[in-house]
């Protein structure tokens, strides 16, 4: 017997090939601030990691992270309060930001909540055994980009995650 | 989708595993009618063990590989079809029309 | 040993109960139109079942109806071109058409391609053993309501399957 | 998330399965607090095997019923643990602060 692997991206029988789009949009979800929407989140985060091929630790690295700051968002610039919305674009990066080619996965989360207080965002040292304080850190330790801004009234967090090591890791002074 | 052959003397078994949809069925599609059209290999065997979805394009690569292989007059042999598989089969009212087996073993002996 | 089962359903921490809200969205999403997006649709969409308590074989049922409906707009209304926009809106129902309580899952395709020809719309005879032609009929046996519309420009499709069968189904005539 | 106690003389295994995130870690933590806090029981096990996610309100939840159960001067044994729990646990550094084993079978038996 002899083993040979066919896997090969093609398109679907009928389907034009893909046309060069302006972005990468893999999809885009808006979700309102309910705990019991972050598991959809989860599942559509890990398939699109899937698609780009991410290992496995990776994978579940992303979705930890996305998961995370979706529940900061609830908790903190929502306050807990349920029904606001929330909305999370994933896009396929091919060049970093350097222009040098690679594939990465981009999240954006959007919310209308309070604008946090960057002195709270370094997260706190593990030695002191309490609950709470993880979540930042799980973010900083999985994604090779992690950026908060403030634009049009809304709380912005830019995640990038690259399937090989980018040369160019940005993160948080203190890491 | 992932599809990998084994070829041996007088059959090929594709393993086939994840989602055979809209995005993949073309590749299964290829595989299948090279074998059974180019080939004319005697009995192709579709091991669907790790099929976890597959779509209405995905059961017309299948119906256009039966037909395919009737015209050739070899076999296309289904086997270790899922729940999910087996509700789509149904739905298609294929079940009957396919050679379909419950495993590896009972496939390779029919 | 004793079993005691504690599931219940309980909001976080921290977190005020749920309040009224106008709509029971659970998620929207927006993706182009690329067969490769269809697998994150099938997974977000098999976990708002999983969130609603539909058994595994109506999850089943859902997901390759929304697929399926997908794969039509790609294919049909966009005809294979790719990168257009498509919109999937995923609501919980909580009465059906008569106002009787239910719990139901509503889903909202939309895109913006040619208006689809409703004589077409009837799916074909399974007798006839050739490729194609599968998925209306999918859908059709699959769901609790089918409903395609034209509005604002757009072809919308709503589906929706109750976790108990409706009182009222709506089944396109010739069913 | 789903969450099933099995209570015996001495001890009450809870099997958890799911996701603990934050729709569902203050169910486990209720469940936990219970047995510790209020009914005092000795050793209070989690069989984690079926648990396929936790988040960092379920670590929290699992650090609070730690804490109770060192207070108490009662334990708390993690057992079952798969890839994604450990990760965590990893991450948190708190996979020296618990008692964790491989099985239910080592769990018990320590
Ligand atoms: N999206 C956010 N909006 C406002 N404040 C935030 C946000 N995310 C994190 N924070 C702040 O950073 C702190 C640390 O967050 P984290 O590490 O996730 O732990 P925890 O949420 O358990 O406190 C939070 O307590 C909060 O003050
Ligand atoms: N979204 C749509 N827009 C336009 N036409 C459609 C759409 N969905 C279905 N149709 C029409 O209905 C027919 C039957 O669809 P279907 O049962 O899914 O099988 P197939 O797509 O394989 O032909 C299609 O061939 C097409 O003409």
């Amino acid at each position: 017997m002899q083993g040979t692997s066919l896997t090969e991206s093609s398109t679907a029988k009928g389907i034009r090939p893909s046309e060069p789009v302006s972005s990468d949009l893999l999809v885009r979800l808006q979700m309102h601030s309910n705990p019991d929407a972050l598991c959809l989140v989860r599942a559509t985060v890990e398939r699109a990691t899937e698609l780009l091929h991410f290992h496995e630790t990776q994978t579940r690295a992303i979705v930890r992270s996305v998961d995370e700051a979706l529940a900061n968002v609830i908790r903190h610039a929502y306050k807990g309060k349920s029904g606001l919305p929330i909305e999370i674009t994933c896009k396929k990066l091919r060049v970093d930001r350097n222009g040098a080619p690679v594939t990465g996965l981009e999240i954006l989360l959007e919310d209308s909540g309070v604008a946090l207080d960057p002195a709270k965002l370094k997260g706190r040292a593990l030695e002191d055994l309490r609950p709470g304080g993880l979540g930042l850190h799980f973010i900083y330790q999985s994604m090779d980009e992690v950026e908060f801004s403030h634009k049009n009234g809304k709380n912005q967090l830019r995640m990038v995650k690259y399937t090989v090591p980018a040369n160019t890791v940005v993160k948080p002074e203190g890491e | 989708m992932q599809i990998a052959a084994r070829a041996s003397d007088g059959f090929t078994i594709f393993d086939i595993s994840g989602d055979i949809d809209l995005a993949h069925s073309p590749q299964m599609r290829k595989a299948l009618l090279g074998e059974i059209k180019e080939k004319r290999i005697p009995r192709v065997y579709l091991n669907m063990k790790n099929v976890r979805y597959i779509d209405s394009s995905g059961i017309a690569s299948l119906v256009e590989g039966l037909k395919a292989s009737r015209d050739a007059g070899t076999r296309l042999i289904l086997y270790s079809l899922n729940n999910s598989v087996r509700e789509v089969m149904q739905l298609s009212r294929l079940q009957k029309i396919f050679e379909i087996f419950d495993d590896e073993a009972q496939a390779l002996a029919s």
